[in-house]
């Protein structure tokens, strides 16, 4: 089992090859690659094997596990879980206290070197990480020891990713993120309030896909998801540029559906994905439900000020290379190959039968 | 003004916010790709912001074509040629009916309903087993050859 | 005796008259035609004469796969894959719902199901038509190239 | 109007591609060509003029009208009669009289020598033809005015074919078929009490694919249709060759769905397409509905003594060459290919690429 690939695994439980044929098309739409990719994809997924993964919380309200594990049932998203072999999750598994911990201890050393590390929740530092510790180690501790034998870590959710919530002015138990801890590893932040389900998903599927951590930005968030902001690929975004927006909740521009910018919203400060992978199987997100981005993705969001309060610099109205090609693109009809989140495949887009090592790094 | 009630939101169509008609001349371009090299592609839905208005647009020009389609697997995917030959909106659902992801095809067919390559070779494995049950004692393996 | 109630006839199911056990046989040839050659093949399910069991027979043995389209054209046709991937089950429907003709196709996809190629080119020519409807001041005809 | 083809025909009446690969598929079964035949048949139909046709009813009962118009509604079948003109027909046009016979002049003239030319009804002689006129004209008068003009004529039904119920003993108005009149014209005899609307659709659709009469037997009928016979082709037969037969009406071998040769079953005399046709849009037909064969398509049937009587001659088992493919291909796999109706067909059908040139004449 251990050896299987993730087709294997996939047949194993009774998904037939147009089954991962449309896993593996949901997957390159969700790594926002061209579509033409999804037969590369599958062909890369089905020859790799299952990564081991351990998960640990921390200083957390458990939000970020539930947005993940509540997210789709039987999805997509439930068989790239499958497709990984989570050995160990605080709060998932039916073990607890000590035998839960030498299951971890176990886990770790079988795949010493190899295994994918997840971490939710902040670490605190100050009173020796006495305010949150797990089967009597600190935090810290249980950090150094599974990072040592990690290929990589994954920040899930804005705390593990900048110190989140805990972090927030006065701090009191000194909070601080996995990248302040941990230098020697690469670190992929999946930040936000919760984190989006799909993002993680799509990160572990680039990671199965291409056996590598994608391209981060400056802030350690995967380009593909992050790439852009929320102002950028915002379906309100028209208005803005016309100049239409809603001044209160209740006035005719809210009802018209325009622009949320001079009501507070941090959509042009934050990078994120839910303007177009949305929330709860794709029904809403903030915007879409009347209320600006309160910009939780970013570092120290809970200290910048009103959520209410319009960003006060005036923000270019066209960001990057990616969204001015999305006004040539829709003059010239190319607009989505052309628009595509992740740099990489945007060049590729156009070219039908770009493969998997076009991508690769 | 008390309760949500009073909050006066109604909903008004201000007809979309023109990403429909980039999506149409995608689609425009790739036709004209299958008609003269016969090149397949598609579209990812995901890929531009469309609001319902656009996608309404997007319904409204393509129209209905002759076929319907449903493959199961992973849930439904759902499918129908488009009022435009050649064009196929093909949605892909979770088992509980919630949308994975969207796209639209310019092809002679949607990839998802040809037949895999090596299905065929389990499917002549399987008729085999299925052919020897039913009748153990006929000669199995080598199919009688059809040119005569 | 009086009156056609006194008739005793009953329906007793008496296994077919074989003739699905000759189907069976040619549908795996061909089948083996498609996997080694990748050639495509039909067969008239009214070619032979088949008794209801044959049916049934023919319909246990190949069983149900994972698609099924209907193309509406000249009243339906129903299509599904069989549980043996690459044999297809294709009945053409006249308007009032009467079978016209049923053919078990082995293939990577039923040929009706597929996009003519002509109707491509028409296609082609109704989207412009229609684009240039939804906004006459764009440039026309020449699309965009996607070799960007 | 009159030059176009049979596929802007059926375009003008909004029948797509698929549709009309449909109607040839369809045709191609009617037919019974092997079905990779369908592209070919499609090939030709869309190429074709629609031929013109004039149908007279001489000694008729209707029954062969009302036969062909009321077996499908709007289907394949009403397709091949758009496709071909139908430019007089005494029962179905709405002109009657000496204004209907005009329009019969008329077409006549337009088409002289291209026209095809359908005869339902049987032909009286005695007296001067007096027994059956139209319009002043004797039906042999106007047979004969008509057959002049024609390229070909289809005797629609056993009176037109073999003088059918008005030539029975002691057939009192001297009624003969077509074939006894005209000699210089080919002639297709299509025989059935009524005739099966299948097997004049087909041939009309072999006339208008391959712009050629099909093969015919003895009896002048197309051997695609009347060249094996009823017990040939009947599902029980395998009950015919296990010796099991229906004694009564209401035994246990008439309840088992046994072979009704003993009685009286015409069938293996009997040459005609009921058992694959089928009758009503393939609902039954006679003997599935658990009654012999009455031999309604060949000569004399009227005069072959009782329904009920068991025919007195030993039938050979299996008779001619298609029935002895039909034996070595059901062991073979290649069963339906080589039982296959039509001889020239079938010794195509094993290959798929075939072409319309290979079974023309």
């Amino acid at each position: 089992m251990r050896d299987e690939t993730l087709l294997d695994t996939l047949k194993r439980r009774g998904i037939s090859r147009r089954g991962f044929l449309k896993f593996c098309a949901t997957t390159a739409s969700m790594l926002a690659l061209p579509p033409a990719m999804a037969a590369e994809v599958a062909a890369a997924l089905g020859k790799v094997r299952r990564p081991a993964v351990i998960w640990l919380s921390f200083q957390e309200c458990t939000g970020c596990t539930e947005s993940l594990t509540r997210a789709h049932s039987p999805s997509i998203e439930s068989l790239i879980f499958d497709a990984i072999s989570l050995d160990y999750h605080h709060t998932l598994q039916a073990a607890s206290g000590h035998a839960a911990e030498e299951a971890r201890e176990h886990s770790m050393k079988q795949d010493w070197g190899n295994y994918l590390l997840l971490v939710d929740g902040s670490i605190p530092l100050k009173d020796d990480g006495v305010y949150s510790t797990i089967a009597g180690i600190s935090n810290l501790q249980m950090l150094k020891d599974a990072a040592a034998g990690a290929a990589a870590i994954v920040s899930v959710g804005t705390c593990a990713a900048y110190g989140g919530l805990p972090h927030a002015n006065p701090n009191p138990t000194g909070a601080v993120s996995v990248s302040e801890i941990i230098k020697d590893k690469p670190i992929i932040n999946v930040p936000g309030c919760p984190p989006i389900p799909a993002v993680l998903t799509g990160v572990l599927a680039h990671y199965l896909t291409f056996g590598a951590i994608p391209d981060l930005d400056d802030l350690g968030r995967p380009k593909a998801f992050f790439g852009e902001s929320i102002h950028d690929r915002c379906y309100r975004r028209p208005f803005y540029d016309q100049g239409k927006f809603a001044k209160t909740f209740d006035d005719e521009g809210a009802r018209n559906g325009w622009c949320l910018f001079e009501l507070g919203c941090k959509g042009p400060t934050t990078h994120n994905a839910c303007a177009t992978t949305k929330w709860n199987g794709g029904t809403s997100w903030p915007v879409q439900s009347g209320h600006g981005c309160l910009g939780c993705s970013e570092p120290d969001f809970w200290d910048g000020g009103s959520f209410y309060k319009a960003l006060s610099t005036p923000i270019s109205p066209v960001t990057g290379a990616a969204a001015a090609a999305v006004a040539i693109g829709a003059a010239a009809g190319v607009a989505i190959g052309l628009a595509n989140r992740q740099t990489k495949a945007a060049a590729k887009a156009a070219h039908q039968k770009a493969t998997i090592a076009d991508l690769e790094k | 003004m008390n309760g949500l009630n009073g909050i006066g939101v109604k909903v008004v169509h201000v007809g979309g916010n023109g990403n429909a008609h980039a999506v149409l001349r995608e689609i425009e371009a790739r036709l004209q790709l299958l008609v003269e090299k016969g090149e397949e592609g598609s579209i990812d839905l995901s890929g531009l912001p469309l609001m319902p208005e656009d996608y309404d647009l997007l319904e409204e020009t393509l129209g209905e074509g002759e076929v319907v389609a449903e493959v199961h697997s992973l849930g439904p995917t759902r499918i129908h040629e488009t009022g435009i030959p050649g064009v196929w909106w093909v949605t892909h659902y979770n088992s509980d009916d919630e949308v994975l992801a969207e796209f639209i095809e310019v092809a002679w067919c949607p990839e998802i309903l040809l037949t895999p390559e090596d299905d065929v070779k389990d499917g002549l494995e399987a008729l085999r087993a299925r052919l020897f049950e039913l009748n153990p004692k006929s000669p199995l393996g080598g199919a009688p050859s059809l040119d005569l």
